[in-house]
C-alpha cells in the first residue's frame, strides 16, 4: 500500500534518513521504534510531504506521490498525528474535529453556506470525539487543554479524516497510565478489518508489542530491522541500541 | 513577530456558546444589531443636536458626511479583519485595494467619462483581480515576509499614483471627481444623506459577507489556518488556496469601500495609498477587537470619528485656554489619537469587543453578590 | 523528621476563570525524590509552575509556598532560580534558534563554576552535538538538553516535569539513573506518568485529583497497594496492567510504560 | 426635519455673514496656514476699517482645520455649507483646493482658494477664485532672469508628481515657446541623495536652471548642487519659500536667483503697512498677502452681493484692488489673480538672512494665459 | 568613469545612512522581536536633541569638538528615550508582540506630533560642521564629506554592534529571550534588563542616525525620521530579520541600486527597483539575505 524506496534526507553531509525501504501492506500495523534522534519523525515528515527528500520516492497504491504537497497526500488517504501536539488552539475542541471532518468530506470551499448547519459533519465529529473520550470537553478551547487531552484530540482529528494509511507519532507520550488502555483500544479499533494501515512510532514498548504486526527499528536514519515483534526483540543489536538493559 | 496570532479572545462566535451569556440581554442579542441598524437608517430624520459630539444636528450635512466616512471605515476595518483577525495574515498593503477602488472609480468617471453604474463594478472587479494577482505572489511567503511583500506592492502603487503617469491620477494634488457622470441624487450638500445611506449599506454588506464567510465551512478552515497552517495541510486542505480566497475577498471588499469613499469625498488623494492607511486599519481592528464580529466595525468608526473630530477639538477654545505645554500637544490631533490608542491597547486588550463580556462578568458577579445573602 | 525543603500550603490557582488548584498542601523532604502523581489535567504542571512563579498571564495564585524559610510566591522567577530552585519544564523549552552549546552557556550562572563535566558525562550526545541548533534535535535529545542545562548549576531543589515523556526506553533508564544520582545530593520534586520510573526513584508521593491533594505518603506503599493505585491513578495496579504478563517475550524486554513492572 | 434640509443662509439684513475658513492649522502645512489666517484677520480689519462689519452685518468667521487632508476639508466644507455659509475660503494645500472647488460649484457657494499654487484652480469653475499666486506666475518670473530666451538652453529640475509636472509644463510653455530649448531632470520626491541629478544637470550645461523643489530634502539638494559646482556654473532660479526656510539654503543662498511671491519689504503699499501693523511679530511673510487678499475679496463679495452668490461672483470678476503686493486684478474670464511678482536675492549667513528685491514684475507681465472656464 | 566613482561613493554614503537607520531597527526587531514603528521618533529625538544641544548646551557647539559633544548628547537622549519607552510601554506587554507593535505605532503618531507641537512642523536648520560641507576629490570625483562621514560612522556602528553580540553574554540572553522569555527567567536570568539594554542600543543607534542624517540633510524636521523608516524596513527585511550584517549588505545593495538607477534610468525607477528587489529577495529567500536570527 505505502512504500518508500531509498528514501533519503540529508542536511549537509549528514543523512538524517538514510535510504529507507519500507513496505506497508493493507491492514498492516507497523510499529517503528528507535533511539531518540534516529529519524523517525523525519521519516514521517518525508512521507507526508512536510519535508522534501534528497533522494528516493514514496508511493501510495503504486502511485508515486513524492512530488505532491502535503494536502494532496492527505487527500489520497494519508493521515498523521504530530509528536508535539498541534491542534487549533483558538477553536473549540468540537470545531477542531469538525474542521477535520469537513476537510475529509470536501465542500470546504463554500463561502456562503452555514457550517454549523451541516448535521452530518457535526455527527461525524461528535462520533470521533466520543471514540477518544473527549466528548465532555467539546466546548473547551483546544489551546487550554491539558497535555494528555491534546494527544487525544490529535487522534480525534486523525480519525475524522478516515485515512487509509495512518501515521501516529508517539500517540502515548504524556498520556496518563489510566488512559493508555483506552487509547490502545481506540487505535486498535482504527485498524480492525477495515483494511487501514498504521505506521506508529512509540516508545511504550508494551503498546507497540500489543498492537504491531511487525516492528521496524531505526537507527542513525537507517532501517536496522523490520520483522515480527519476536524476532526484533530477540535481535541483539536492537537490544543494545535501543532497549538498553532493564531498569 | 513572525506569526500572527490573534491576541486574547478568539471569540469567533463559537467560542462563547450563547447559552452561557445569561439574562435579558441575551434574549435581546440577536435583534440588537437590527435595532441599531434601524436607528442608523432613520437617524438622518432626526434634528437632534448632540453638542460636543457633533458640530451640527444629526441631519446636518456635516454630521452625515462625518458619519458616512466613519461607516465606510467601519466596513473597511471589518473587511481587513477577515485577513488579520480571522485568518491571521498581517498584510501591510491593504491600502492598495482600497486605493484601487477610489482611483479606479475616479479615473473611470473623470478621465474616461464612464457613468457610475459602469465605473463602480469595473473598479471593484479590477481591485479584486489586483488583489488576486498580488495575493497569488505574496502568499508564497508567510509571516513578516508576507507583510513586507504586500507593503512593497502597495508602495509601488503609491509611487505610481504619485508619479502621475499620463496625468491620470493628479499626483500629489489628487483627482477631484467629475460629478457630471454621477446621478443627481449623489451630488450636492443637500444629498449628503444619500451618501450616508450608501455608506451604511456598504457597512452592512461587508459585515454580512464577513459574517457569512466566517460561519461557513471556508471560515472554519480560515480559522484553522490562523492557528496552524501546517496542520490544515495535513488534514488534506491546501492552505494557500484558502488564504488566497480570503485575501482576494478582502481586497474586493476594500475596493468596494473605495468606490463608496470616492463618492463621499468627491475625489481621490494620494494619502490613501500610503502604508499609514493600512496601519490605521490595523489600529482600528485592534482597537475594536480582532476576530470579533462587531469589534473591527466599532474600531473603524471610532478611529475615524476621533481622527476627524480631534481636529476641531484641537482648535477649540477649551484647548487653547490651557497652558502652552498642554494646549500645544493637544492641538495636534495625532498626538491625542496616538495617546488614546496607546491607552486603549493597555486598558482594553482584546479591544472594545472585550468590554461586553467583561461588563457581563461584572454584572453577573454583582447579581450573584446580591443573591448570596438570601 | 528533618525540616522539609519545600512547603506548599493551601495553594490555589485560578486561570481564566477556572479554579485549577483548590487549596493544595504538601511538603517535599530534604532528600530523595518526591513524586507528584495524578491523571492528565489534574494540575500537576500548574502546581510546579506556580511554585517557580510561572503561572500564565491573567492567572491568580493564592496560598503560601516556602523553600527553607523563604517565602517564594512574591519573588520573581529569576531570583528563585538563582536561589537554587532548578526547573525542567514539561515541554522541554530548549531555545530552538540557539546551538546546544549556546543553550548550555546561557544556563551558566555567574560566580559558580559550571559543571560541564557532570553534564557531558551524563549526556555525551550533548557534547557531540554542541554546534547543532537545538530546534533540530530530536525530542529525546532536547529532553537531555533541558535536564543537562539545569544540572550545570548547583541547586537546592529541582522541579522536574515529566522528564521521560517521549524518551526511548533506554534513555528513560538513563534519565531515571541520572535523576537517581542527582537526588542523592539534591531533593527533587518530580512529575511522572511512568510508574516504573516512579517506583524506582520516588520516596514520597503526592497524588492530585481534581485540583486537590488526594493522597500523600510513602511512594512504595502507594504503588504496592492495588486498591489505592486503582482509585487514585486509575491503574489496576502498579504491577498489573490490562494486558498483564501475557505478552511474554516483548514485555520482558520493555522497560518503559506502566506495564513494565509486571514482567518481573 | 427631512434629511434633505439644510439650514438656509438667513436673508435677514442684519444677520451676520457666515464665512468658513478651511485651512491647515495642524499637519505639514501648519505654518503656511498660520500666515494665511494672520493675513486674513489683518485684511478683514483693513477692509472693514476695524469694524469687522460690512454695512451693519458682522462677518462671522468659522475656522476649521483640515490638517492638509482633502477628505477632512471636504467634510468641513460640506458641514459649513450645510450650516448656511455662503463663502468658503482657505485651502493651504493644492489637493484641498482642487477637491473643495467642485463642492463649491455643486452647492453654488463662493470659494476663495488660498496659498494652494496649482494652476488647475484657475478656471476650475464659476464659483472658485484664488487669493494667491499660481505656479505659472512663478515661472514667468523665472523667465525674466535670462532676458531673451531664444537659443538658450534651460533645464528644469523638479520633483516627480503633479507639482513637478506643472512646473515643467509651465517652463516649456513660457520659456520654451519663446525660443529656448527646455529639458527636464526629474527626481523622486523621496530622494535623499542628489549627486546623480546634479551630475546630469551639470553635463547638460544649461544657461538657466529652474529648480522646483519643496519639502524637507531641499537643503540637501542645494548643498549637493553647490558641491558639484552647479550653482556657480549657471544661473539658478528657484522660488523663495517662507522666512523660516531661508537659513536652510546655507552657503548656497547667495548663489541662487530667487523669484518671489512675497517677502517682508518686497512692497511698500498702504495695505502692506496696515498688515505689518496688525500681524503678530510685525514681519510679513510669504502667505500673509494671500490671507489679506482673501479677506478683501470676502468683504467685496458681501458688500456687492449680500447673500446672493451669483452677485458675489459678478462683483469679484474683473475687480481690481490694492492688496499687500500692490494692484491685484481678478481676471473675469478664468478668475486668475493678476498680481506683481518679484526677483530677489538673499544675503547673510547663519540664522540671519535678508532678502532684497531686485525687480518687481507687474501683474500684466506675469499674467498666465487665459483658461476656458471648466465648470 | 568619474560618474561611476562618484555614484559609487555617494551611493555608499546613502547606503551608510540607510544602514545607520536600519541597524537599530534590525537589532530591536531581531532581538527583542519588536517591529518598532517608533524608530522614526527615536531618530527625531536624536536629531532634535543634537540640534538643541548645539545651540544651548554649555560646551557644545556647531563645529569641531563642540559638535561632537552635541551629537553625544543627542545619542544619550535617544538612548534614554528608548529605555523609557521599553520600561513604560513595551515591558508590560511582553509576549504580546502584536500589541507591542501597535503601541509603537501609537507612539510614533503621538511622539512625532509632540515634536511638531514643540518645534513646529517646519524644517529647522541643522548645524553642519564646516568639514562636512566640503568635498573631497577622490579619483577626480567630488565626493561630499557628509557622505564620507556617514560611511565612517556606519562602519564603526557595525563593528560596535557585532562586538556587542559576539563578546557579551547579553547577545545570547536576548536571542534566547526572544524565543521563550519564561524559560530564560527559569534559568535564573533577569531577561528584562537585557531587553532594556537592546532598546537603549537601538535608541542610541537611531539617535546617531538622526543626528548624522540631519547633518547630511542640513535640516531637522519632525517628519524626517518617518520618511527614512520605510527604506530602513526594506533594508532590514532584505538583509534578514535581526541580522545586522545582513542589514549592512542590504543597505549597500539598496543604496547603490537606487543611485545608479536614478542616474541611468528615469526618475522614480530607483524606488521601484528597490521594491522589486525586496519582492524578489523575499520570494526567492523568504528569510532574507543573511537568514537566521541574529547571526552576529
Ligand atoms: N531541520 C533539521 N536540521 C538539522 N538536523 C535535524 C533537523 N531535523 C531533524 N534533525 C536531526 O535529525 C535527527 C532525527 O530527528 P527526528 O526528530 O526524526 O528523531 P526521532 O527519531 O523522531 O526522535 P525522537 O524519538 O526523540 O522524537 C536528529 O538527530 C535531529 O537532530
Ligand atoms: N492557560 C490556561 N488557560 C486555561 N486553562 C488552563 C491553562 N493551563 C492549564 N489549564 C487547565 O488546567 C488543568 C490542569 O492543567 P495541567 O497542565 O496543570 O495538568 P497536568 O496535571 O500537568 O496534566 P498532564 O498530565 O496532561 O500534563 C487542565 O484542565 C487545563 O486545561
Ligand atoms: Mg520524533
Ligand atoms: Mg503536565
Amino acid at each position: 500500500m505505502l512504500a518508500t524506496r531509498g528514501l533519503t534526507w540529508r542536511i549537509g553531509e549528514v543523512a538524517i534518513v538514510d535510504s529507507v525501504h519500507l513496505d506497508l501492506a493493507p491492514g498492516e500495523f507497523l510499529g517503528v521504534i528507535g533511539p531518540n534522534g534516529a529519524g523517525k519523525t523525519s521519516l514521517f515528515n518525508l512521507i507526508t510531504g512536510l519535508r522534501r527528500p534528497t533522494e528516493g520516492s514514496v508511493t501510495l497504491d503504486g502511485r508515486d506521490i513524492s512530488a505532491l504537497p502535503p494536502y494532496r497526500r492527505a487527500r489520497l488517504g494519508l493521515g498523521r498525528t504530530f509528536q508535539a501536539s498541534s491542534v487549533f488552539g483558538s477553536l473549540t475542541v468540537r470545531e477542531n474535529v469538525r474542521l477535520a471532518v469537513q476537510a475529509y468530506r470536501g465542500g470546504s470551499m463554500k463561502l456562503w453556506r452555514r457550517a454549523a448547519a451541516d448535521r452530518e459533519v457535526a455527527a461525524a465529529a461528535d462520533a470521533a470525539l466520543d471514540r477518544v473520550g473527549l466528548a465532555h470537553r467539546g466546548t473547551a478551547l483546544a489551546g487550554t487543554l491539558a497535555h494528555g487531552e491534546k494527544r487525544k484530540l490529535e487522534i480525534a482529528l486523525l480519525l475524522a479524516g478516515e485515512p487509509r494509511v495512518m501515521l501516529l507519532d508517539e500517540p502515548m507520550a504524556g498520556v496518563s497510565a489510566e488512559d493508555v488502555p483506552e487509547l490502545v483500544r481506540v487505535i486498535r479499533s482504527l485498524t480492525g478489518d477495515s483494511g487501514r494501515s498504521v505506521l506508529m512510532v512509540e516508545h511504550h514498548m508494551d503498546v507497540i508489542l500489543e498492537l504491531a504486526d511487525r516492528i521496524a527499528v531505526m537507527h542513525h536514519g537507517a532501517l536496522l530491522a523490520c520483522d515480527t515483534p519476536e524476532t526484533v526483540m530477540a535481535n541483539p543489536t536492537v537490544q543494545e541500541a535501543y532497549l538498553g538493559e532493564d531498569l | 513577530m513572525t506569526e500572527v496570532k490573534s491576541p486574547e479572545l478568539p471569540a469567533a462566535s463559537a467560542a462563547v456558546p450563547a447559552e452561557l451569556t445569561p439574562g435579558r440581554v441575551s434574549r435581546l442579542r440577536p435583534v440588537l444589531p437590527l435595532v441599531v441598524l434601524a436607528v442608523a437608517v432613520i437617524l438622518p430624520y432626526s434634528t437632534l443636536h448632540l453638542p460636543g459630539i457633533f458640530e451640527g444636528a444629526l441631519n446636518s450635512p456635516g454630521t452625515l458626511q462625518l458619519l458616512a466616512v466613519c461607516l465606510v471605515f467601519g466596513g473597511l476595518a471589518a473587511g481587513y479583519d477577515l485577513l488579520f483577525g480571522r485568518t491571521g495574515m498581517l498584510s501591510f498593503g491593504h491600502a492598495l485595494y482600497f486605493a484601487a477602488g477610489v482611483y479606479g472609480t475616479d479615473i473611470l468617471i473623470t478621465r474616461a467619462g464612464l457613468p457610475l453604474w459602469q465605473a463602480a463594478p469595473l473598479a471593484i472587479v479590477g481591485g479584486t483581480i489586483l488583489a488576486g494577482l498580488i495575493g497569488a505572489v505574496a502568499l508564497r511567503t508567510i509571516g513578516i515576509a508576507f507583510a513586507m511583500v504586500t507593503l512593497a506592492f502597495a508602495q509601488v502603487g503609491a509611487i505610481l499614483v504619485a508619479r502621475d503617469f499620463g496625468g491620470l491620477t493628479g499626483g500629489e494634488e489628487g483627482l477631484p471627481l467629475d460629478v457630471a457622470g454621477l446621478p443627481a441624487a449623489l451630488v450636492g450638500v443637500a444629498n449628503t444623506v444619500n451618501l450616508y445611506w450608501l455608506a451604511l449599506a456598504y457597512l452592512v454588506a461587508v459585515v454580512f459577507v464577513v459574517h457569512r464567510v466566517t460561519a461557513s465551512p471556508t471560515g472554519r478552515v480560515l480559522a484553522g489556518v490562523r492557528d496552524d497552517e501546517r496542520r490544515v495541510g495535513v488534514l488534506g486542505l491546501d492552505p494557500y488556496r484558502f488564504k488566497l480566497v480570503a485575501f482576494t475577498l478582502a481586497g474586493g471588499l476594500a475596493a468596494a469601500g473605495g468606490v463608496v469613499y470616492c463618492l463621499i469625498v468627491g475625489g481621490a488623494s494620494p494619502h490613501i495609498t500610503s502604508s499609514e492607511l493600512t496601519l490605521s486599519l490595523l489600529v482600528m481592528v485592534v482597537l475594536g477587537g480582532p476576530g470579533t464580529r462587531w469589534g473591527p466595525v466599532l474600531g473603524g468608526i471610532l478611529y475615524m470619528y476621533l481622527d476627524h473630530r480631534l481636529v476641531s477639538f484641537g482648535s477649540s477654545d477649551a484647548v487653547s485656554a490651557l497652558p502652552a505645554f498642554l494646549s500645544r500637544p493637544l492641538s495636534e490631533p495625532l498626538f491625542v489619537l496616538g495617546t488614546v490608542f496607546i491607552l486603549a491597547v493597555y486598558f482594553f486588550p482584546g479591544g472594545l469587543a472585550s468590554l461586553a463580556p467583561r461588563l457581563a462578568l461584572l454584572r453577573n458577579s454583582l447579581r450573584l453578590g446580591r443573591r448570596r445573602p438570601t | 523528621m528533618t525540616e522539609p525543603v519545600l512547603t506548599v500550603e493551601d495553594l490555589s490557582v485560578r486561570i481564566a476563570g477556572l479554579h485549577i488548584l483548590q487549596g493544595v498542601s504538601f511538603t517535599v523532604a530534604p532528600t530523595g525524590v518526591t513524586v507528584l502523581l495524578g491523571r492528565n489535567g489534574v494540575g500537576k504542571t500548574t502546581t510546579l509552575r506556580a511554585v517557580v512563579g510561572l503561572t500564565p498571564r491573567g492567572g491568580e495564585v493564592h496560598g503560601r509556598v516556602r523553600m527553607g524559610d523563604q517565602s517564594l510566591l512574591e519573588r520573581p522567577t529569576h531570583r528563585l532560580v538563582r536561589g537554587g530552585l532548578g526547573y525542567v519544564p514539561e515541554d522541554r523549552c530548549v531555545f530552538a534558534g540557539l546551538t546546544v552549546a549556546e543553550n548550555l552557556r546561557l544556563a551558566e550562572r555567574r560566580g559558580t563554576t559550571a559543571a560541564y563535566d557532570r553534564v557531558f558525562a551524563l549526556f555525551p550526545e550533548l557534547d557531540r552535538r554542541s554546534r547543532q541548533r537545538a530546534g533540530s534535535l530530536s525530542g529525546g535529545q532536547q529532553q537531555m538538553l533541558a535536564i543537562g542545562r539545569v544540572l550545570l548549576n548547583d541547586n537546592r531543589l529541582l522541579l522536574v516535569d515529566e522528564p521521560t515523556k517521549g524518551l526511548a526506553p533506554k534513555v528513560v533508564t538513563e534519565v531515571a539513573e541520572v535523576l537517581k544520582r542527582v537526588a542523592e545530593s539534591v531533593p527533587v520534586l518530580l512529575v511522572e506518568q511512568n510508574l516504573a520510573v516512579v517506583r524506582r526513584l520516588a520516596r514520597d508521593a503526592v497524588v492530585l485529583a481534581a485540583g486537590r491533594v488526594a493522597w500523600t505518603g510513602d511512594a512504595q506503599e502507594l504503588l504496592s497497594a492495588t486498591a489505592l493505585t486503582r482509585s487514585l491513578l486509575g491503574v489496576g495496579s502498579a504491577e498489573g496492567h490490562h494486558h498483564g504478563s501475557g505478552t511474554e517475550p516483548g514485555a520482558s524486554a520493555s522497560t518503559a510504560g506502566p506495564a513494565r513492572e509486571d514482567a518481573r | 426635519g427631512s434629511p434633505q434640509d439644510t439650514a438656509s443662509g438667513g436673508g435677514d439684513g442684519a444677520a451676520p455673514v457666515k464665512v468658513g475658513l478651511v485651512y491647515s492649522q495642524s499637519g505639514a502645512l501648519a505654518s503656511y496656514g498660520k500666515q494665511y489666517i494672520e493675513g486674513f484677520r489683518a485684511g478683514l480689519d483693513f477692509a472693514t476699517n476695524g469694524t469687522n462689519k460690512v454695512g451693519d452685518r458682522a462677518i462671522e468667521i468659522t475656522e476649521v482645520d483640515d490638517a492638509g487632508d482633502p477628505a477632512k476639508a471636504v467634510s468641513a466644507a460640506k458641514d459649513l455649507i450645510g450650516k448656511g455659509n455662503k463663502i468658503i475660503a482657505g485651502s493651504t494645500a493644492s489637493g484641498v483646493a482642487l477637491q473643495v472647488a467642485p463642492i463649491a460649484a455643486q452647492n453654488k457657494v463662493l470659494f476663495i482658494s488660498g496659498p494652494a499654487a496649482t494652476d488647475a484652480v484657475t478656471g476650475a469653475n464659476k464659483y472658485t477664485f484664488r487669493s494667491g499666486r499660481q505656479s505659472y506666475q512663478d515661472v514667468v518670473t523665472a523667465k525674466s532672469f535670462i532676458g531673451d530666451p531664444a537659443g538658450k538652453k534651460v533645464v528644469v529640475f523638479a520633483q516627480d508628481g503633479a507639482f513637478g509636472d506643472a512646473n515643467e509644463a509651465a517652463v516649456k510653455e513660457v520659456i520654451g515657446v519663446a525660443g529656448a530649448t527646455v529639458s527636464a531632470v526629474r527626481a523622486p520626491a523621496s530622494a535623499t541623495e542628489f549627486t546623480p541629478f546634479a551630475s546630469q544637470i551639470k553635463s547638460a550645461k544649461p544657461d538657466l536652471l529652474f529648480v522646483a523643489w519643496a519639502g524637507t530634502t531641499a537643503p540637501a539638494m542645494w548643498q549637493t548642487l553647490d558641491q558639484q559646482g552647479v550653482l556657480t556654473s549657471t544661473t539658478v532660479v528657484t522660488g523663495l519659500d517662507i522666512r523660516a526656510s531661508w537659513p536652510t539654503f546655507g552657503a548656497a543662498g547667495s548663489k541662487i536667483s530667487f523669484l518671489s511671491h512675497y517677502f517682508d519689504g518686497a512692497s511698500d503699499t498702504e495695505a502692506a503697512t496696515a498688515a505689518k501693523a496688525k500681524i503678530p511679530g510685525g514681519t510679513l511673510d510669504l502667505f500673509h498677502p494671500d490671507g489679506f487678499a482673501a479677506a478683501q475679496m470676502v468683504v467685496r463679495a458681501v458688500q456687492e452681493g449680500g447673500d446672493d452668490v451669483d452677485k458675489m461672483v459678478s462683483a469679484l470678476e474683473g475687480w481690481s484692488f490694492e492688496g499687500v503686493k500692490g494692484t491685484m486684478t481678478i481676471r473675469a474670464e478664468d478668475h486668475a489673480l493678476l498680481q506683481p511678482m518679484y526677483q530677489a536675492s538673499l544675503t547673510g549667513s547663519g540664522e540671519d538672512f535678508t532678502a532684497t528685491a531686485q525687480k518687481a514684475l507687474t501683474g500684466e507681465e506675469t499674467a498666465p494665459p487665459v483658461q476656458a472656464m471648466k465648470g | 568613469m568619474d560618474a561611476i566613482i562618484l555614484l559609487t561613493l555617494t551611493g555608499l554614503g546613502l547606503a551608510a545612512l540607510y544602514f545607520l537607520v536600519a541597524s537599530g531597527l534590525s537589532l530591536v526587531f531581531g532581538l527583542a522581536d519588536v517591529l518598532n514603528f517608533a524608530h522614526g521618533l527615536f531618530l527625531g529625538v536624536g536629531a532634535y536633541a543634537t540640534w538643541w544641544a548645539a545651540g544651548n548646551l554649555p560646551g557644545a557647539g556647531h563645529d569641531g569638538l563642540g559638535f561632537v559633544v552635541a551629537v553625544a548628547f543627542g545619542v544619550a537622549a535617544g538612548a534614554l528615550m528608548a529605555v523609557l519607552v521599553e520600561l513604560v510601554l513595551i515591558r508590560p506587554l511582553y509576549s504580546r508582540t502584536i500589541e507591542q507593535v501597535l503601541v509603537t505605532v501609537g507612539l510614533s503618531l503621538a511622539g512625532v506630533a509632540l515634536l511638531q507641537a514643540t518645534w513646529g512642523a517646519d524644517a529647522r536648520r541643522f548645524p553642519r560642521p564646516e568639514w562636512t560641507r566640503q568635498v573631497t576629490s577622490i579619483l577626480g570625483a567630488q565626493v561630499p564629506n557628509g557622505g564620507l562621514l556617514l560611511i565612517i560612522a556606519a562602519v564603526l556602528v557595525l563593528a560596535a554592534i557585532l562586538a556587542f553580540l559576539q563578546w557579551t553574554r547579553y547577545g545570547l540572553i536576548i536571542r534566547a529571550g526572544v524565543e521563550n522569555r519564561e524559560m530564560v527567567t527559569a534559568l535564573g536570568i533577569d531577561v528584562r534588563k537585557a531587553f532594556t539594554l537592546v532598546f537603549a542600543i537601538g535608541g542610541a543607534a537611531a539617535a546617531l542616525a538622526g543626528a548624522l542624517g540631519s547633518v547630511y540633510f542640513g535640516t531637522v524636521s519632525p517628519q524626517q525620521g518617518g520618511s527614512l523608516l520605510i527604506f530602513a524596513f526594506i533594508v532590514v527585511v532584505i538583509g534578514g530579520m535581526g541580522s545586522v550584517v545582513g542589514s549592512a549588505y542590504a543597505a549597500v545593495a539598496v543604496g547603490l541600486l537606487q543611485q545608479f538607477v536614478n542616474y541611468y534610468g528615469t526618475s522614480g525607477l530607483g524606488d521601484i527597483c528597490v521594491v522589486a528587489l525586496l519582492a524578489a529577495v523575499l520570494l526567492l529567500r523568504p528569510q532574507g539575505i543573511a537568514g537566521k536570527v541574529a547571526t552576529a
